[in-house]
């Protein structure tokens, strides 16, 4: 097992190295430097900057340099440093920036995997349990209704219905009034009245797949012989379903946790822009449009270690899962 | 003596020699048609597609014409009786008002100006494709200033009907374009990676591993932003849409792999080598029709996942723009308060997306249970 | 290493001659997967099969018996070894040195009957295209002749001409293995390779396609390798047996001698493992019934591989390696086969 | 026959006249077709047919455990285990408490396939030990120490490791081996083998069949050897009953079937089959045509079509009555007196 | 809140806090203290939303009782300006200072003077507008509280440009002249060693002490920088990037209103961070706003009136000085293109082949005015007969001048051909898809003439770059500062627009850039601002301007479309003291004419 996690680990360092190099380049795709981007952004406000103003800011960010001497100068600092960088759009740290907004990111991704889950799996059982009953059907329409909307429709429906019909507060996280307020009973309950529309949103369109998956994985399952010999020892069906054919189904789901890694991190970007949550999102997507750079790179750097990260663990929790696999 | 096994002749039972002899497609089809939804999917989509292809004939309007007197008006009531009179399917004229102080613009019947609809109309002239002109429409009323707007029409009194018409031909066709390289680039792949296995196939999984480890929106930005201005939007959505089937033929290369893998230890595709068959007719004749079903299910499936990603990177502001009509522009003309609360029938391209999404879906599915007919 | 100078002269009844076959799989491991040692499935394999005879080769699963087969159809290929083939012409050749390019012309030859009758028939193609397949490969006549010759087939496999335009799913287990049967014999091949070919049918059904592959053996001339697990069936079928363990060969014997007397313990034991249809002989039968199971051919045991099951196993048997050598006219790999007095079934 | 006779006191199971149904598109497959048979305690009975004849379908409707588009269309199945109390399986809904107690308490199951029979992601002792605990109220300790034994019981080499281990780690012969110590885990009164041995080597098959013999012997449970092989049969039964498309065509001990069978398709069956050290070379007997397919079933007695005996006008018209013989034996054949004066003569 | 600060001792009264005769801004109404203003803002780059409510200028403009802005003194008691213009003299407030209480002397001008702006290391190039001539300005300090600034040539636009660009870099969002240098002594390289700079720098998590300075410097900028000591009405007490950024009223604020009252009224002012525009106007229609200008379009005009009793607000109308124009490039590389652009007949068909009308109508609900790009109403550079020029929609005409013009040949589509046998087509750049709907009624139009608009939708930084690497065509752009247009005559004289090398040849005297034809009309733009900028008298400039403006329009460069837009900003029905019909000008520091100090919350 060790030696199957290390040699698996050691197949991704040409993979990260790779990537970390792509995530440099893919921000120096669009024409221009952040300089260019951040004259413009003056601009907007009736700033100018003066052509040798711009040319100090780029020698001062090292802006001049030869591309393969930006991206060393980036990578060492990340490796060796711990260091990401500067945002020149927000004026800190990149690490600072991410780190503050990655705490209720990660809280709401996760609440929402775990959402994703709650539904996805009593639902693709019951489903595939009691397949062409009239449930079925009916989840299988609103799995699909759920996967065809898009999620920023969605939202924005929500949130009319929340506002025009329901008269509560939507968008965000939290009514103005709480929102730098301490903790309190009165703000978590203001939070649930917010976080109801954003779990619905990122639930149905990640519930909808995986019912699917779970109903077919199910399917199978049910249909092999263990089962019948978990029914011949007087099982009652709850035990048998739930311990047998399930245990096993899940093990796709196993490997979507690693999958779900990245979208932990960066959270649903869309659907967090259209109901304006604090999560990392937003802030990805605005480091692309300004393109600041540190930001930017690092947010796609870390995204795509995740991504092979998040590989590495599914394949390492479905080998440990599965012993068919474990032992292999 | 070897006679025996002979069976008696059956009495002439049509319906199953019929079956014994089907070709595995009608077989497929067979299976495929028991399953109602799938079956009303296809021919939802078969009626989208035609109306597409053509949008000109369908769409009683042309797309980009402005009516400075018919801005954000609702849809059309279509009505049958004209004070207690039958007339037939009928519309009455509108009359148009802007409010001084919130310069709403409001409409109201006029109950005096009866307008029947009539179908094969003779409206404004247009080109098919460049290969013949003509003014015949699916339906229409024969009024100046009077118009049918069966969703309504957008804030320059274009009819949405006739622009969703036209938006799903970009749409659908914008899709399809990057399923069809994706899946020519993960069936080439993925038939490569299965069926030689060994390091080729290795390699072939680190790319892959690489390749889905590249984030999409970045990536999509940074093209977005690097390709020349004055190529038409639609080419440039398309190549965009090429670049990122390098990405997504991943998915569908996994399966063909996949199904290869299974496949090649089959005992009939020993058997037809042992018969002396090259490679090229092992995979062509024997590997590749067992997986037609399964591909054309994935490809089913992965659609919609283009339609859908047409609208979201239109949300971002990256898929196509104005004035190219499709779904996602429409959709990002409707994506605000202002519209879902003033002119919610703004939102029909999203109703549109919905149901095209849907109906690929439960065709996909569909097609994955009859795939396989001889699964059981 | 196959000494060239020693090499036995193919005998002119000989159709194929297989010697010192050998098929090592390699075993990769630890951080860094490499290669710590290989599995031997096939060591040292050496048989030969007369004209128009029916070879069998019984073992377990496992014994790789399976494999042998393929390996003399170069559906695998071999790790070292020849296989001389005696060609219609006269001709004999190397089959293991042969391109797969010049192989496939080997294929009208040498053809395979399998043990599925279910996947070894591609369900999307009828019965034309079945049977037709290989004609059409080898560039075989015309369409129109095609057709006829398809017809004639399955005719002569017992199945109705008519059926040509179906799929192998109106079809009985048996029936498809007519089918396989008929795509076999399309080309006219002088050898077939019939893998467990009635193992997975039903006793009436095995019975008629026994009596089938019989007639069509008289009728053309086959030359048969019989390979089961079934040794009711083979005894009944073949004119020798080769008696195969962890891919080794343990005995070669005419049938009548081998079942009346087995020289090989292995032998002993895997008839008296075989249960009759004889239930008062089954209660009086002394039969050697064997322990244990097959081990593990990547760790297998040393010297001769089968003395941790074997009842009469003495040291020598735990260090020494057996060779496989001429005894009374037969050819078995054990130190003793002169020294015990082993029980066959003869009558 | 009397269908409220109360069963005698050496009877463990009885099934009279069972029937099960499958809709299916291309017609209703009346897989178990008035399937009538006995086990007394402690005996052995063998059930052999081809496939297709309905003897795993029996079984299954035994257990209760038909697939859920069966149709259990009649009959009635009743057993009393060890225990005396009397069940009637065939009233009990599908999953209900009554038929959840009598499976893996008072029937034991073993299936074909080792390998699928058992949940690939647990473990031995955990599959055994859910059983044990679900049945006999053990604590977990103790669970694990009765599976121990069971697995010893079974000739398991290394019981306590073994229970650790995962199916895919064993062996077929030592799956097979789990696989019963699961069925008997609790003392079955009855245990149901349904084709245990198909997928073994000769080799291992022997083992296991002399396994079964001793563990029957050793706790006097009966068992319904279910399997397509006449050898096995003969083997391990004491009383055989041979199936045919859905019904049972003849009964008999195991010594009258294999030397005085009165139906013409046990006799034409027993033919067909190679023996070692007989037939060699020789042509081998063969019952013409094939088994029809479910969903046309000929009339009169199903066999006619093929049967070297049938009389026109007779077999062909009238379903065969069951014929009882002194000795036990029975047949479903218009002519089996016929038959039973040439095999005694 | 500042009096239970007094009451702890933790502030000194208000009567020390005020300088001694402070600066009176007439409130609308004499307001009450206190609350929380709720607004919204988008971004860190969005700073100059929160600072435009509180730009601290020696003059600022403030709207007069007609509603037309006019300087007044703002942190100064006096001021004065010789009669050629060359000199102006300052005089502080007594008792002026910083939010920390430390006073405001000329101590602090001459730090700014002296060590940033003749700092080559934080000011690396001295902006054009405070050395004209080429000659950078010097300031004498007469006493505590006096200082003079003087120019080598006369200056007469230097206070308007004082009112809108404040002393320029590093400082545009400061106020001018001073620097707190009590505090920022030590981030500068005159007064601190190395070391401290460099430890400076990591404190701030910033690579070298110069980005602690410039206008987004980390210790400098008040937007990031709580510690920074400021003289504005509010100061920052959360900076982003933060959910929520707070300001907090400044206890040592120098106005007060005409009672007496110190300002501001408003205790402290959230703003909320958003997305997407969505978001916000879900937080105006739910009342989440108090007062809002930035980011609320004329495009949700309806949605915003018909919410106003779900919201408890009401929308109140500013006047944009802005015209909307599409601006062609006469850089543009494309000779022919260029041809085409530089032949007035051309450029006025190109005008008069638009339906202004129908834009307005359509694509600004009727609530805009058609009219071409000139000085707004309300300016006193207005002309009604500019801003009619060459706007009656006459679509034969167009056809006609263009006919006249060459382009006789059309194209199958029945486009016009270009002399080098090309169709005519444009591409037409636009920043924001809100345009779209407006571009493909111009689109429209054009296709009437038989050009064929090519609308492109591009991202903003690009559109800009565009501009400034001479690549565009044609942008569809908001041609502003058309009120007090001398305080930033650069629009008109074709930078960053229509002739945007032609400025930058002028700019640099000629080292870069692209030099106009000897005969191009151009020249004379230049040789008037020239003029304009050395007048003595402000009656000699303005004429000078006014011929600008009178040339630049004739010649139809820029073809406005629509412009004159009310402007809504939202105000709370419990939010006070917001004037109407202001021109909202950058020139005015937009929302800055209005004197947020002012306004307050009922409470």
């Amino acid at each position: 097992m060790t030696a199957f996690i290390f040699r698996r680990a050691l197949l991704s360092i040409p993979t990260l190295i790779f990537i970390s190099f792509i995530s440099f380049v893919i921000i120096q795709l669009p024409p221009g430097d952040f300089v260019t981007a951040y004259a413009a952004q003056l601009r907007q406000s009736g700033e100018y900057l003066s052509a040798a103003q711009e040319a100090m800011l780029r020698e001062q960010f090292g802006l001049n340099d030869p591309m393969l001497v930006q991206y060393w100068r980036w990578i060492t600092n990340i490796v060796f440093r711990g260091d990401f960088g500067f945002s020149l759009e927000w004026n800190a740290p990149v690490s600072t920036l991410i780190w503050d907004r990655l705490g209720l990111t990660l809280a709401i991704s996760s609440l929402s995997l775990v959402f994703t889950w709650l539904i996805a799996i009593p639902v693709g059982v019951y489903s595939a349990t009691r397949q062409y009953s009239f449930f079925d059907h009916l989840f299988t329409i609103f799995g699909f209704l759920g996967k065809g909307t898009p999620d920023f429709l969605l939202a924005l429906v929500l949130m009319w219905i929340g506002f025009a019909y329901l008269h509560i507060d939507v968008g965000g996280l939290f009514s103005p009034q709480y929102q730098n307020a301490p903790w309190s009973l009165d703000k978590v309950i203001n939070l649930l009245t917010h976080l109801w529309i954003p779990l619905v949103v990122l639930a149905t369109g990640g519930a909808a797949g995986l019912i699917r998956v779970m109903r077919a994985n199910m399917l199978d399952e049910l249909g092999k012989p263990y089962v019948e010999t978990a029914y011949a020892q007087g099982l009652s069906e709850r035990q048998v379903v739930w311990n047998y054919p399930v245990r096993v189904a899940l093990n796709p789901f196993i490997s979507t946790v690693g999958w779900s890694l990245p979208a932990l991190f960066s959270g649903d970007v869309i659907t967090a822009v259209v109901l304006n949550l604090p999560t990392t999102g937003p802030l990805l997507l605005k480091a692309l449009q300004t393109q600041d750079m540190y930001l930017a790179g690092s947010f796609i750097l870390i995204l795509s270690v995740f991504t092979v990260i998040g590989t590495l663990v599914s394949d390492i929790l479905l080998a440990w899962f599965d012993p068919r696999i474990r032992y292999a | 003596m070897t006679d025996q096994a002979l069976p008696a002749p059956a009495a002439a039972d049509a319906a199953k020699e019929n079956l014994y002899t089907a070709r595995p497609w009608q077989l497929v089809w067979r299976r495929f048609r028991k399953h109602v939804l799938a079956v009303v999917s296809l021919w939802f989509l078969i009626i989208l597609a035609l109306s597409a292809l053509f949008a000109e004939f369908v769409a009683p309007y042309d797309p980009f014409k402005f009516e400075r007197l018919r801005t954000l008006a609702p849809p059309t009531a279509i009505h049958i009786f004209h004070e207690g009179r039958f007339v037939g399917p009928f519309v009455y004229g509108l009359e148009r008002e802007r409010d001084a102080d919130t310069a709403r613009v409001t409409f109201t019947e006029d109950r005096e100006t009866v307008l029947p609809i009539q179908f094969l109309y003779r409206g404004h002239s247009y080109s098919f494709f460049g290969l013949f002109q003509s003014d015949l429409h699916l339906f229409g009323v024969d009024d100046r200033r009077e118009q049918v707007n069966l969703l309504g029409t957008d804030n320059l009194g274009r009819d949405v009907f006739s622009r969703l018409m036209h938006g799903a031909r970009v749409t659908l066709s914008a899709g399809l374009v990057g399923v069809i390289f994706a899946f020519v680039l993960g069936l080439a792949l993925g038939s490569i990676s299965g069926y030689f296995g060994g390091w080729i196939d290795g390699a072939i999984q680190r790319l892959m591993e690489f390749i889905r480890s590249i984030p999409t929106i970045p990536l999509w930005m940074g093209l977005a932003a690097a390709l020349p201005i004055a190529w038409d939007p639609i080419i440039v959505y398309v190549i965009i849409t090429l670049i990122l089937a390098l990405i997504g033929w991943t998915h569908l290369a996994r399966v063909v792999r996949g199904q290869f893998f299974a496949i090649r230890n089959e005992d009939y595709v020993l058997a037809a080598r042992l018969a002396g068959a090259s490679e090229y007719r092992i995979i062509t004749r024997h590997m590749l029709p067992a997986m037609t079903s399964y591909i054309i299910a994935a490809l089913t499936l992965a659609v919609p996942e283009m339609i859908l990603g047409e609208t979201a990177l239109s949300f971002l502001g990256l898929g196509l723009r104005p004035p190219v009509v499709s779904w996602g522009v429409l959709l990002q003309d409707a994506q605000n308060l202002r519209s879902i609360s003033l002119a919610p029938w703004l939102l029909s391209p999203g109703v549109a997306v919905v149901l095209t999404v849907l109906a690929f879906n439960f065709l996909g599915d569909g097609l994955r249970d009859a795939a396989d007919p001889y699964g059981q | 290493m196959l000494d060239r100078a020693n090499m036995p002269a193919m005998d002119d009844d000989t159709l194929i001659s297989v010697r010192n076959l050998k098929k090592y799989f390699p075993i990769h491991a630890g951080w860094l997967r490499r290669q710590i040692g290989e599995v031997r499935a096939i060591d040292d394999v050496s048989l030969d099969i007369r004209k128009g005879e029916t070879f069998g080769l019984v073992g377990e699963s496992g014994s790789g018996k399976s494999t042998v087969a393929r390996l003399m159809l170069r559906a695998y290929t071999l790790t070292d070894g020849s296989i001389l083939f005696r060609r219609g012409s006269g001709e004999v050749v190397d089959i293991s040195r042969l391109s797969e390019r010049q192989m496939r012309e080997m294929r009208r030859e040498m053809q395979m009957i399998f043990q599925d009758p279910y996947s070894s028939l591609n369900p999307r193609m009828n019965l034309l295209e079945l049977v037709g397949e290989p004609l059409v490969i080898h560039g075989v006549g015309s369409r129109g002749e095609i057709r006829d010759r398809v017809a004639e087939l399955l005719r002569v496999v017992g199945l109705r001409p008519e059926f040509i335009l179906r799929y192998p799913h109106a079809f009985s287990g048996g029936q498809r293995q007519r089918i396989g049967i008929a795509r076999a014999l399309a080309l006219n091949p002088s050898f077939i390779a019939a893998d467990e070919a009635v193992s997975a049918l039903d006793v009436s059904v095995a019975a008629q396609n026994i009596n089938l592959l019989q007639d069509l053996q008289e009728q053309f001339g086959l030359t048969y390798l019989f390979i089961t697990h079934d040794l009711g069936m083979v005894e009944h079928i073949a004119n020798r047996i080769g008696v195969m363990y962890l891919g080794r060969l343990m005995e070669i014997a005419d049938t009548k001698a081998l079942f009346s007397k087995p020289l090989h313990p292995y032998t002993e034991a895997l008839m008296g493992s075989v249960p009759q249809p004889d239930p008062r002989g089954n209660r009086t039968r002394k039969r050697i019934k064997i322990t244990g199971e097959i081990a593990n051919p990547a760790n297998p045991p040393t010297g001769c591989t089968f003395h941790p099951r074997c009842p009469y196993a003495q040291e020598r048997c735990r260090t020494e390696v057996p060779a496989l050598r001429p005894v009374a006219g037969r050819q078995v790999r054990c130190h003793f086969a002169e020294d015990l007095n082993l029980s066959g079934v003869a009558a | 026959m009397d269908t409220k006779a109360p069963m005698p006191a050496e009877r463990l199971l009885d099934l009279e006249d069972v029937h099960v149904h499958f809709p299916m598109r291309e017609g209703l497959v009346k897989a178990v077709n008035g399937v009538t048979y006995h086990v007394d305690k402690g005996e052995v009975l063998g059930i052999v047919g081809e496939s297709g004849s309905g003897k795993s379908i029996t079984a299954r409707a035994i257990m209760r455990l038909l697939p859920r588009n069966a149709q259990a269309a009649g009959g009635r199945i009743r057993l009393r285990p060890r225990t005396g109390e009397e069940f009637e399986l065939s009233a009990l809904e599908r999953n209900s408490r009554a038929v959840r107690q009598v499976r893996g308490n008072h029937i034991g199951m073993i299936f074909q396939e080792p390998m699928t029979a058992l949940s690939p992601v647990h473990t031995i002792g955990d599959q055994i030990c859910r059983t044990i605990q679900l049945h006999m109220g053990l604590d977990k300790r103790a669970a694990r120490a009765r599976a121990a034994d069971l697995l010893a019981r079974v000739r398991m080499p290394r019981p306590q490791q073994m229970l650790d281990n995962y199916p895919h780690q064993l062996s077929g012969g030592m799956r097979q081996r789990a696989m019963i110590a699961l069925a008997i885990s609790c003392n079955p009164s009855l245990l149901i083998a349904d084709e245990p041995t198909t997928a073994l080597d000769v080799t291992t098959e022997a083992q296991i069949l002399d396994l079964l013999r001793e563990l029957q012997a050793e706790s006097g449970m009966a068992i319904v050897f279910i399997t397509h092989n006449f050898g096995v049969v003969a083997d391990i039964a004491d009383r055989v009953a041979v199936m045919y498309l859905g019904r049972i065509v003849e009964t008999a001990s195991v010594d009258d079937i294999f030397y005085a069978p009165k139906h013409p398709y046990t006799r034409a069956l027993l033919n067909s089959i190679p023996r070692l050290g007989v037939d060699q070379g020789r042509r081998l007997p063969t019952i013409p045509g094939m088994v029809p397919d479910p969903f046309s079933v000929p009339a009169g007695c199903a066999f006619n079509p093929r049967c070297t005996h049938a009389v026109a006008g007779v077999c062909d018209v009238e379903t065969p009555p069951q014929r009882q013989f002194a000795n036990g034996q029975s047949a479903r054949c218009h002519f089996a007196d016929t038959f039973a004066e040439a095999a005694h003569a | 809140m500042l009096a239970e600060q007094v009451a702890a001792g933790a502030l000194p009264p208000v009567e020390e806090r005020l300088p001694a005769n402070p600066t009176v801004v007439n409130a609308m109404e004499v307001g009450s203290y206190g609350g929380t203003w709720n607004r919204a803002y988008n971004g860190p780059g969005d700073r100059w939303g929160p600072t435009k409510l509180m730009e601290e200028r020696v003059l600022k403009w403030s709207p007069g009782e007609d509603g037309a802005a006019q300087l007044v003194p703002g942190y100064i008691e006096s001021y004065e300006v010789n009669a050629d213009s060359t000199e102006f003299t300052f005089t502080l407030l007594e008792g002026l200072k910083w939010s920390d209480g430390e006073p405001v002397t000329t101590e602090d001008v001459r730090f700014w003077y002296e060590d940033i702006f003749l700092n080559p290391e934080i000011v690396a190039t001295i902006d054009p507008t405070f050395a004209p001539g080429g000659e950078p300005l010097t300031v004498e300090i007469a006493d505590e509280r006096t200082f003079t600034v003087k120019f080598a040539q006369p200056y007469v636009y230097f206070l308007q440009i004082l009112a809108k660009d404040s002393t320029g870099e590093p400082s545009l969002d400061r106020p001018s002249f001073i620097f707190p240098k009590h505090y920022l002594s030590q981030f500068n390289n005159k007064y601190a060693s190395e070391d401290e700079l460099k430890a400076a720098a990591a404190r701030f998590s910033v690579e070298s002490w110069k980005n602690l300075w410039g206008s987004q410097g980390a210790a400098t900028s008040w937007w990031t920088n709580p510690e920074l000591p400021v003289i504005t009405a509010w100061k920052i007490e959360t900076p982003p990037p933060a959910e929520v950024v707070t300001m907090v009223r400044n206890p040592y604020y120098y106005a007060v209103d005409q009672e007496g009252n110190q300002l501001p009224y408003i205790d402290r002012i959230e703003h909320r961070l958003f997305q997407d525009p969505e978001t916000l106007n879900l937080m105006v229609a739910q009342g989440q706003i108090d007062m809002q200008d930035r980011h609320v379009g004329l495009n949700n005009f309806t949605f915003y009136r018909e919410n106003e009793a779900r919201g408890n607000y009401h929308v109140v109308q500013q006047i944009g000085a802005t015209t909307w124009s599409l601006v062609p490039n006469l850089n543009v590389e494309d000779e022919v293109l260029r041809g085409l652009f530089e032949t007035r007949e051309f450029r006025q068909a190109l005008s008069i082949g638009i339906d202004r009308e129908l834009v307005n109508e359509l694509a600004y609900s009727g609530l805009a005015e058609a009219r071409q790009a000139s000085p707004i109403t309300g300016s006193p550079y207005f002309d009604e007969e500019l801003e009619q020029h060459w706007t009656e929609y006459d679509p034969d005409l167009a056809n006609e001048l263009l006919d006249g013009v060459g382009l006789t040949e059309t194209d199958s589509a029945g486009y016009r051909l270009r002399p080098d046998g090309q169709r005519l087509a444009i591409v037409v750049e636009a920043n924001d898809p809100v345009h779209s709907d407006t571009l493909e009624l111009l689109a429209d139009n054009f296709a009437d003439m038989g050009i064929e608009m090519l609308v492109r939708i591009i991202d903003r930084t690009q559109w800009d770059n565009n501009r400034t690497n001479n690549t565009f065509q044609m942008q569809w752009l908001p041609f502003d500062r058309l009120s007090v247009v001398p305080a930033d005559p650069r629009r008109m004289m074709g930078w960053d627009g229509f002739a945007n090398q032609y400025f930058v040849w002028y700019n640099t005297d000629g080292e870069s850039g692209m030099e106009p034809p000897a005969d191009h009309g151009i020249r004379a733009i230049f040789d008037l601002w020239d003029e304009a900028s050395q007048a003595a008298s402000v009656a000699e400039a303005d004429e000078a301007v006014n011929q600008i403006i009178r040339n630049v329009v004739e010649a139809g460069w820029v073809i406005g479309v629509v412009g004159e837009e009310p402007t809504p900003f939202i105000v709370s029905n419990n939010f006070h003291n917001v004037r109407a019909g202001l021109v909202m000008d950058d020139v005015h520091r937009g929302v800055g004419l209005a004197e947020p100090q002012q306004m307050w919350i009922a409470q």
